[in-house]
This record gives C-alpha cells, structure tokens and sequence, in this order.
C-alpha cells in the first residue's frame, strides 16, 4: 500500500485535535470544577502528565504497545522510534504520523485520573504515577487491544478506546481515589465549582477534540470517518439532553454543570462503538449514558464514598464499559450499525470478556503501583495546612487569580 | 461627626447614592459583603452534591456625616433602601472623633 | 463521481471548525458580553441550542433541507438519514460528512439568536423557540437556498449562509427582541461586559472558525477554498481596522469590544460572497460592513429602541444582507472576482428577490412561533427579581464565578 | 505540477491552527502573564497586529517576500496579489493558500514582539511600528531565507521560521524595551502573572497550533510533515520537563509559569531545524532550549537590566537562534536526523552567517523604526498615572474584569 | 450596643458563624480582607523574578449585639478561631449609637 | 485605644504599610473599596452605549493603636498617602472600647 495524501492530511489534524482535548481542553474542564486554590495545580498536573508521556511513548511506550506479535506485550524493536523511516507506513498513513496520532491517547488517558485525585495529591506522585501507569497498565492494554494482542485476535471491539482509554482510567481512578483518602468533609459538604465557564470551555473543546479521537481512529478521511463523527455527536447531543432533564427533573433548576457533564458521559459512551454503529445507535447510546452514569456518580460518592472528586469512574470507566458492551448489539443491523462478523452473541461475550480483564489489570496494577508510591515518597500531599491552603501556594507557589 | 454604616440589597446602592447626592453628601465609600441574617439563602445541586448558601450579596456603605445631618441621611437610605422584604438590611451609627481629608489636612467638620 | 479524500479530510476539519464556532466560540462570545450574574444562562442555551438542534437535524432537519426537488420545502425520504449510506456522496465527500458539516450551520443559526434573548428569556423557552425554529424557518430557507429550492433555481448566491444563516437569525433576533420587551432601564443605563476577555477568546475563535464555514463551504481542499479563505480573511481585518478607527474618532479610545465587533460584522458580511470574490472584494466589504453595521447598531439601540442585546440584527443580519446585494457586483471581474454567469443587474436583483423573501418569510414564521410560545409557556422569566438576581441563579441555580 | 487536494487539506487546516496561535493563543499567553490592568490593552494590541499585516500582506508584503529573484528583497509583481490565479501553484498547492499560510506567519512575528512592550506603550505607536517593521524587517528576511534570497541561495536550513520569524522578533523585542524604558519598579519589583490559567491556555494554543507551523511548513501531509511534528512535540515535551526541575530545583516549587514558560522555549526552539531532524534532535533541542533560554531570562533582566517584559529575547530569540545554530549538527545520521547535502561544518557556517546577518538587520532597521516613532508619535503613553491605572482604561477605555 | 469586628482566618468563618448561630447571634456581615500582622507571608517566583506576599487573606466579621450578650459573643469566637498558630487574628469592640433595621425602621436592641 | 480608618489610592498602600512599619505599627486590616468623592469617574463606551463609572477603587486600611501613637500614625499616613491631587482620601477616627487577640487571649494595649 503507498501513502494517501488525504487520509494523511485528516490524521494530521486529528492529532492536533487530539492533543487540543488534554491541553487545553480536559485541564480546563477538570480546573474549572475544582476550587480555586487547587487550579493552577490541575493544569500543572495536566501540563506534566502530557509532557512526560509524550517522552515515555517515544522511549519505550510506542514500541511496548505496538511492536511485534506478543500475546500481552510489545516488544523493544521501535525504542527510541528506531527502525521507523520517514517512508513507513502504517495502513495508509505515515508510521510516524501513527505514532504521534498514538501518542495523544497515551496523554490523555493518564490525564483523565486527574479527576480523582485533585485537591491533595503530592506533585512528585503524579510524576511517579504517571511514568509507571503509562508503562505498566496503558502499554499492556493498547498492545492487547489495538496491538495485536490476545483480545485482538479474539476480536474485541474498540474502536477509539472504551477498554484502552476509558475503562482502565476510569477503573484505575477508583483505585487511586480510595487509597489517597477522601477531601475534608467528603461526602458531605460539597464545594461548587469555582468556575463553570473554564469548565465549559474544556468540555467543548473535547466535544470539538473528540472527533479527531473518534472519526480519526478510522486512520482515513473517509465515509467510515464521517460515519464516526457523526454518532460521536449524535451521542453527545442526546447524554446531553437526557442529563440535563434528569437534573431538571430532579432538581427543579438544569444546571451548566449537569449539562456538559452529559455532554461528556455521551461522548466516552460512544467512543468503543463509534465506527461500528449509525446515527440510531448513537442516539441509544447517548440516551443510556445519561441515565446510567448519572446514577453512578450518586453511587460512587454516598454509597462505595469514594471520593473520586470530579467522577471520573462514574463517567469514563461506567460510560467506556457500557460503550463496550453495547457495540457489538448496536453495531448490528438492527439497529443501523455496519454489521459484524460475529454473531451478536459471541461479539457480546468477547465484549464481556475485554471489559473484565481490562478492569481487572487496570486494578491489580494500579494498586500495586498506587502502594509503591505509598511507600516511598508517599501519595498525599503533607500537611492538612497545605491542603488547606490549595495546592496552588502549597505544591506551585502561585495564585491562580490576581485580579 | 458620625459614621453611618448601611448594609443593603447591592441593586439598592446606586440609588442610595443618587438620593445622598441630592440632599448633598458628596462623599461615601462602598464595599461588597456577605450578608447573613433571617433572609434565607439558596441551595445550588452539582452533580448530585447538594451546597447551601447562606451568606447573600450585599453591600456596604460607609458615610461620614457631621452630627446634624445625621437623621436626614438616615432618612433617605431608610426610605430609599426599605422593599418591606425580608434582607432590606441594617443602619450602624458610631461616633467619629475625627476625621481628616488627606490632601489638605483638613481635620473636622471640613474634612467630611 | 467518486470519493475525493483530500476533499474529505478538509470538510472533516471544516465541521469540526464550525462546531468549535458555536462551541466555545459564540458562547463566549455572547457571555463575555452579559453581565457576570447572566454567564451561566448563555453557556447553558448555547449548548442547548446545539443538542437540541444536532437531534432535529438528524431526525427531520436534513431530510426537509436536503432531500426531493421541492421548491419550497424537501421531502422525508431522508428522515432519521435513512436510505444514506456509509458510501452515499455529496460532490465528492460521504454524504454522511456533508449531513454533519450542514448541521454545525443548522447549529449556530439559532444560537446567534441568544444575543437577542439574553439576560431575560426563559430556559424552557429557548428550547421550544429552537425545535420550532429550526424546523420552520432554518430547513425551508436552506432548501431554497442550498437544497435546490426556488431561490437555487433562480440562481441566487449564497456561498456560505448570508440569507440562510445570517439574514435568518438577524430577522428572527429583532422579532423575538421585540416581544420580549426590553431589560430594565434600556437603552438608558448601559452595562459593561463582564469579561472582554472571555469576548474576545470567543471572537477570535470564530475568526479561526470561520475558515471551516467559509473555505469549508466549497465542500472541496483546493484553490475555490483557498480564495473562500483568503478573502474571509481579508475581509474581517478590514472590518476590524475600521470599527476600531470609528470608535477612535468618536470615543477618544479605540475598544476591544468594537475591534471585535468589527471583525465578527467582516465575517457575517463576506459570507454570502466569499466563493465568488477577490481579495479586492474582500476589503470592500470589510470596510463597508464596518460602517453600515456600526451605524446599525445605534440605530435599532436608540432609534428603534429594540432591545436587541447583543446586536444580532446589526451586525449578523445587516452584514448578512450586505454581502448577499453585493455579492454579484463583487464577483465580477472589475472587482478581481471570479465572474458570474448573468449580467450584474439581473445577478442583483437575484440577489435582491433572495434577501426580502427570505427575511420576510423569517419575520412572518418568527412572529407566529413567538406567539405560540407567549401563550403557551411564556417567553420571558416570570419575576423581576429572578431577571434581577440573574439567570444564573434564577434559571440555573449555578453561579458563574466562585473564585 | 498539479494540486494535491491532500496537501491543500492540510495547509488550509495548518493555516487555521497558526492564526489560532495568534487569535486567541498568543494574545492570552501574553494577557495571563501582565496585570490586570493592562489586559485588554494585550488582547487589543495583538488583534491590531493581525488586522494591520494582513492587509499589509495582501497588499504589498507577500509580493516583497515571495515575488521575482532579488538577493535582498522581492518586486511588485504580485503587489495586491494581482497575477494569482485560482489555479496558480506553489508546490502542489494553490499559491493563493500558500499567501494565506504565509500571511498567518507575518501575522504572528510582530504578535511576538508585544511581549517587549506591554504595560507602557502607546497604541497609537504599535499601529505604526507594525506596518514599518512588517514591510521593513519582516518582508526582507522572509525574502532572503524562503523567497529566494541571498540567503536561502547559499542553503541556509530555516524550515520554519527560526531566522524569519523567532530571531527578528526576539532581536527587535530586545531593541524596542530597550527605548521604550523600563516599567516602574523593575527589575527590583515583581508583578505576578495576573491570570497563570489564561496563560496556560494561550499556551496549550500554542503547542498545539505549532504543529501547523511546523508540520505545515512541509507544505505536504506526508512523511516528512509527520516528522517535523513529532520532532516538535519531542522538542516542547522535553524543554516543558527540563525547565520544569530547574524552577523545583531552584524555588523548591515547580510553577505552571515556568512549566509553560520551558514549553514554549522548547517549540521556538525546534522550530527552524523541525523538518531536518529526527526524534533524538528533538529531545536535545528541548533539553538544551530549557537550560539556555532558562539562564537567558535572567540574564537579560538582571544582568542587562533590559525590560523585555515578557522575556521574548530570551524565549523566543535565544531559541530560535539556538535551533538555527545546531539545526546542521542535528540534521545528521548521528543524531537520527534526515541528512543533510553539505559537509557540517559548511552547514553550520551558513547557519552562523545567517544568524548574524538576520539578527544585525533586524536590530539596525528596528533600531531606526523606533527612533523615527520616538521622535513622531512618541513610543510611550504620556503620562505616568495612565501607566499606573493601567493601559485598558488609559488607552482603551474598558476594563477586563467587571464581576 | 456594641459593634464586634473579628479579623480571622478564611477557613474559621463557617464554623463561627455556626457557632454564634447556636448561640443566638441570627445576623452578621462577613468581609473578605487582608491582614498584615506578625505572621508572615510567602514568596512566589516568576521568572527568575521574586514576589513577597505579605498580606494573607483574612475574612472580616461585623456583629451587633446588645450589650449583656458582649462577652458571650466573644468567647465564642475567642473559643472557635483559635488555633493557637500565629495569623489566629484579633478582635475590636467598638461602640454602636444607634442601629436600625431598613425593612421595618426598628431602632434599637430590636433592630440587631 | 484609637481604630484609624483611612481611605487610601490603591497605589499607596504599600508605601503607607513600609512606612508605618517603620514607626512601629506591625499590624493592619486592608480592604478593597470603592470611593465616591469629589475626585470624577470616567465614561466607557460600548458599541455606542455610554456607561458612567463614579465609584472608583480604593483602598481602605484599618489600623488599631494605642491612643499615644494616634498622631504619629495619623501624621505619617497622611504624609505618605498625600499627592495633593483630588481624591487623595480620607482618614476617620474612632474610639476602640476592646481589643482581643484571638491567639493568646490577650486584652487591650497588649492585644494590639
Ligand atoms: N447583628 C448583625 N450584625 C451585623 N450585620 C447584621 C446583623 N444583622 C443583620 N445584619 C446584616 O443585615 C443583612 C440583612 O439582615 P436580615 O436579617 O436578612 O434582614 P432584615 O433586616 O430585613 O430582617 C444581613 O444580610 C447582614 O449582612
Ligand atoms: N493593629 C492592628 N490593626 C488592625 N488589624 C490588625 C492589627 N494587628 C493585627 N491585625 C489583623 O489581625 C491579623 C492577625 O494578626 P497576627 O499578628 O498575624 O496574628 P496574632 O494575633 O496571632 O499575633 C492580621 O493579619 C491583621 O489582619
Ligand atoms: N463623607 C465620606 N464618607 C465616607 N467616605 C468618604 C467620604 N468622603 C470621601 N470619602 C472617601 O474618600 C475618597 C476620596 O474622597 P475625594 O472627595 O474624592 O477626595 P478629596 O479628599 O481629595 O477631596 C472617596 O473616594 C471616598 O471613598
């Protein structure tokens, strides 16, 4: 196969749109939902995450997720990139371009447990954290999924990461979130958001970023990309309405913050799915979200009382999980989809499968890794005053508003 | 001298200030606070979280008044702040021993 | 004809440009220009209109704009974008793509009207004022138009959306302003915008935007676009420069907010002519629309004493209109444009015939929706205290700014 | 050659990410880090700045740069960009693309420059300095290195703009401070960044609008665009790191300032060598880039006492100097670069000989430009309490923050 | 009548307010300050450039109360804010003429 | 005791803090204020829209001293805070009946 100019032209900018949606875009949303004092470490949080991804993926990352046949692992063949011209291809798209393209889902999924552990972690544990989850917990599962690994070959469906992306940050987010503790007064007393409007800018901009991570998973500029974008938004636009009714509903008032939340849940919802189902499975998808994450928000914080602060479980690891399971159904006929070549039945199971497994070795490890750096240079930050405080003075020595 | 301290509905301020105006105090000094008292507040939902407010919007305002004119001025912030609702706010009055205009030295009466 | 993938990857980016104008773009826009106690209220109706507007789309919008041969209205062949297939083209593209790129324009059309209605209109309001508007005014005049309608027929111009987005909404804005009545102490007592800069974020991203709309609207990656492009631009800095240097002349200082102002009036007005002109037409229209809408906007503030908050008519409407009269003049090669086939005088009243009908037809059908809504839910929030206290609180129950 | 609809796609889109870096990136990164009161006079300067030179392109600079063989500037031929077809190319895109892509670089090297003289200079005086310098000093350089110049005859390596964009204006922001005089207080007296979250933001916009700056300057969406944005990416990921432990190292705290301070050195840096060099480049670039322009920043403050406010001499000037030096070196096989034609030594000669010359040209004629605006309009606003209540009122008349 | 001015730490005013509540204080006004004392402040960095904060937030409670409930008042909040920690804050009685409330036009211990 | 109120520009308060730092006044209350006096606003325009701003920030510094101090503090701010332009403030005095410093328990002179 040789390079096709257009295809390469539409990954190209899918990166920059993928790239956009962690920086600024997920800092922004989650910076915008937690108090002021803790914003400047949000972003600074996002801000490392992503730069030190970005050098793991190059190292080691890549060629551990997509290099050679392993069953469950990569191997070193692409460290450093080396063995990669500028002439490879991957499909029909430069190598170099797929890495790149690769490199924003490695950001972004470590950058979405952000949300669990705002507010109290240390500074240097995110760093610590981060290097290992990239490599033990991410690498694995990309390489299974998406890397010819063992769930590939059974023929798990994943097409822009509701097990790679959403399932094991969302899992691996209970995780964290339960051993660093909760926030004084969690459950309890609850803080508003300090600043909706960052927190809706961030939130469009992964609406906006989100179809280079969906319709750009098709690694072409084609109707399967169009396809792809536009149940993405048909998801989207219905968790959105769905949430804002139940708040509505419930509450008397739709708030902002309801709103976008929504947005969000039918955005990861559909990202497992997005280049198997038509418009009506978005629409089902987007529909189910709403409701079922709405009511695991509620559950994760007053009945498990984790304090996974900005709901990162509820929304990506329930919405990327219940993504997963449905696409094989949705994918059918039926109800629009492209088909598959399974029947619905084993699709299903395999789902099922790639679901648990997933979950469970974004578990194991992440509390494995999670007790290392409990024992070493610890999770939370020191001092009750600090937290206090905000992290913003404690951990950065910087305000985040000097009006 | 006295100091008058009004705390009001922030919507009343500028007219408040008009009013002064008119019957000729050329000088106050505004600050927005947080009130708390028998109005009550409002509850905000997010994400399933519930959060009370309790402290409302309001303002404050600080005027020097020589002792004569300390009724009428009272009067008017009455009379243009009251709505009968519950949250129209309150007047302090405390005794200034001086008072002094900076860019002259001005002490006493003459500084208001 | 078959696919064109470079096509393709260009009209990709383009929908998701034109999604991130309504997305934060707009939004921001609008809410950096309300006051900070209203912020919450645009956001929210912004994001409402697009959810909203993306499912009608799907279900009926682009069948009734797009499908059949009817002159004033499509069919339902296309109804829930049945009988489109993952390899259906429009041109060149997946007609899947073309349905998405058309519903970012369906999109924004009624989220230009929040300008109208802010600061006093009800939620629930917005929500059936979009579903009727959408379906009663947006898809018949796209039809016209764009879906091979009566105005199609007789050769009418409208590159990217002069009459169907911008003579629209302009209409529609001063109609529901008009009913809505004004807020308290207009147009006496003004109110500064909360946040310039939240403004002009969302200004510059719908200059960025703009690009996808205009260049986007060629629905092709070559030099039809690339003209698109250029003269969009050409036009908006034009428009910038000159409402920058009236204000100068009459305030004393040159504003940011007139610089915007300015340039949003440049790209409303070189939409309808941007696939036809020059950069020589480009700077034409720029400069003109800097003075036609500006003197627009004192007009229906003071003259017409219409509470159209945040200038829709006068800078969308009035530059919408514009362009549309000017666009066969322009495109002529006098003008360095790229030529017509009728003669200037009969392209122009084209043109003509196309801006009254089309705006009457908005006037009439705004009008009969507006009453439906008076006397039914009511348009405009119930208490002076809840408009007072802002619709952030009152219709949210969220505040904008927790710092 | 024929247009590739492929490369069109991805050089209009590149078009729209770098005027994205500078509406509204650029203008917040700068807005972030001054104080409150000078907010919108940063936003206002730096929309003036891209409505000025385009015009300024389209009118005359695109044919100075791009037109006819001179060795030190270009002819009139294209004055107006008269003589450009639709279907002129450049490359195998259409010219008229290859004007706007052009133009969002002229657009975005005076942008940098506001980082020189924000908080004191008059707008009236940014106005003039614009169009002098763009038509002076931006259009020879550009002319010499990508328009056929003397230097680009003798095979400079400039693939993005280290010469053209990031050496003038650092150069020229060190000139213009340094007439413009020091702000009130400095150096003794800091004035924290008044909005680290808006700067964070431009930032973000920054990284991810570069990689249209880079990738796009392929002029191509294929191996070698893919290239160039990793290596950029690499190169902001490791200065982002590196500058990141020297601030924890030295302050005992990491700061997003400084996080996104190193960030943006990384990108200037990589800049002129991106097409050149291979992952590993981009890595030492980055890593040399933040310890450099880290030392420079101090350098130029304490030691120099100079008040480039904002530090673009030492981000931007020092990098993009640094980049161009080593540009050779790291183009080799050793360092996993493309190769490069000419021995390294006589690479790196040129490279030198390039720098020299630009950053002598751009200090003489901005030495003469602001000589000739001291002693017209003045440079400075006039008096010392507009200084002090702040640019926005003093000059603009409105004020950023109205909660 | 007496005017109580606490200067306290932010994160104290809730739990005072709660207090005083049960006590059967029903109204106060809270500022939001900054306060200069003997605890010190912090340094920021910027760019190699050094910043000396040295005013700390500090939240400001006004109180009128009557004067048999004076001391009450004050050891409460004596008894809530203190920390122990320099920065705990201090407390300033002075003496109010006259206080009246807006809605009603109450004068006097009725009005508080 | 004495509680000095002065009403400051924004710009001078630092220097009054140096300076009154200098004579030995180690603590002080700062607030953000908005001042109506004789000193005139100005006018924002937008799109056409004239908007009038009479308040204006300032500064407000609360000060408790000990009465033998009061005039070398009074003397030192208004020398420190005087430009001689209009709006350069005013200084009001009041009588302090209490002071408590929260930390120690400390009454009076002591607690300041
Ligand atoms: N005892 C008090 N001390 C200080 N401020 C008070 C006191 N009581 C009321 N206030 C202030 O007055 C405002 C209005 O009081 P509230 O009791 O709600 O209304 P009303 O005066 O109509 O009964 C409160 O929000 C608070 O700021
Ligand atoms: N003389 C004073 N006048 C006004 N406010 C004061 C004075 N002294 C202290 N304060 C206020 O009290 C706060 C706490 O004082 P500080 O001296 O830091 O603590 P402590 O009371 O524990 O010694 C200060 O931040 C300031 O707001
Ligand atoms: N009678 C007053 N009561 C309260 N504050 C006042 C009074 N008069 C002036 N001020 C405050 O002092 C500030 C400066 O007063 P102004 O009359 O403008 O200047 P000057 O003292 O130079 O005549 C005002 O902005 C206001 O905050």
């Amino acid at each position: 196969m040789s390079i096709n100019f257009g295809h390469t032209a539409w990954i190209l900018t899918s990166t920059a749109l993928v790239l956009f949606m962690t920086l600024p875009g997920l800092a922004l949303f989650y910076a915008g939902l937690v108090r002021s004092k803790n914003t400047i470490s949000v972003l600074a949080q996002c801000f490392l995450i992503a730069a030190l991804t970005s050098i793991i993926w190059v190292v080691i990352g890549y060629s551990l997720s997509f290099s050679g046949e392993g069953l469950f692992i990569g191997n070193l063949d692409k460290f450093l990139l080396k063995n990669i011209k500028i002439t490879s291809l991957t499909g029909e798209i430069p190598e170099l371009l797929f890495v790149m393209f690769q490199m924003t889902f490695a950001i972004i999924t470590p950058a979405l447990i952000i949300g669990a552990f705002v507010e109290r972690i240390k500074f240097s544990a995110v760093f610590l954290f981060t290097l290992l989850w990239v490599i033990f917990v991410y690498a694995p599962v990309a390489h299974w999924v998406w890397g010819n690994g063992w769930l590939a070959k059974k023929g798990v469906l994943d097409f822009a990461g509701g097990l790679v992306v959403h399932t094991t940050a969302g899992v691996s987010s209970l995780v964290i979130a339960y051993f660093l503790g909760r926030r004084k007064g969690f459950p309890k007393i609850a803080h508003p958001p300090h600043s909706p409007v960052l927190a809706m800018i961030g939130a469009s901009m992964l609406w906006v970023g989100w179809f280079g991570f969906n319709a750009g998973s098709a690694l072409a500029a084609n109707g399967n990309a169009a396809m792809a974008m536009l149940v993405t938004h048909c998801s989207a636009a219905t968790a959105t309405l769905t949430w804002m009714c139940i708040d509505w509903y419930k509450n008397g008032k739709p708030g902002l913050i309801g709103i976008i939340t929504g947005m969000v849940a039918g955005l990861a919802t559909v990202t497992p799915a997005s280049g198997y189902i038509g418009p009506m499975g978005g629409i089902i998808l987007g529909f189910l979200s709403g409701f079922i994450c709405y009511w695991f928000v509620a559950f994760v914080k007053f009945k498990l009382k984790i304090d996974d602060s900005l709901d990162v479980f509820a929304v990506h690891g329930v919405g990327g999980i219940l993504g997963t399971l449905l696409a094989g159904i949705l994918a059918t006929d039926t109800f629009g989809g492209l088909g598959i070549e399974k029947s619905v039945y084993d699709q299903t199971v395999v789902q099922f499968i790639g679901v648990i497994s997933v979950a469970l070795f974004a578990l194991i490890v992440t509390i494995i890794i999670v007790k290392i750096i409990q024992t070493t240079i610890g999770l939370r930050v020191n001092s009750q005053q600090e937290e206090f405080d905000g992290l913003d003075l404690g951990s950065h020595g910087e305000k985040s508003y000097n009006l | 001298m006295k100091l008058i301290t009004a705390i009001v509905k922030p919507e009343q301020a500028d007219n408040i200030k008009r009013k002064l105006n008119e019957i000729g105090v050329h000088g106050l000094t505004m600050t927005e606070v947080k009130g708390y008292g028998r109005q009550k507040g409002h509850t905000e939902f997010y994400r399933g979280s519930k959060y009370e407010v309790t402290f409302l919007p309001k303002t404050k305002l600080e005027i020097a008044v020589s002792t004569s004119k300390l009724k009428k001025v009272i009067d008017t912030i009455v009379n243009t702040a009251r709505t009968g609702k519950i949250g129209d706010g309150k007047i302090f009055v405390t005794n200034l021993q001086q008072v002094i205009r900076i860019r002259t030295g001005e002490k006493g009466q003459k500084a208001i």
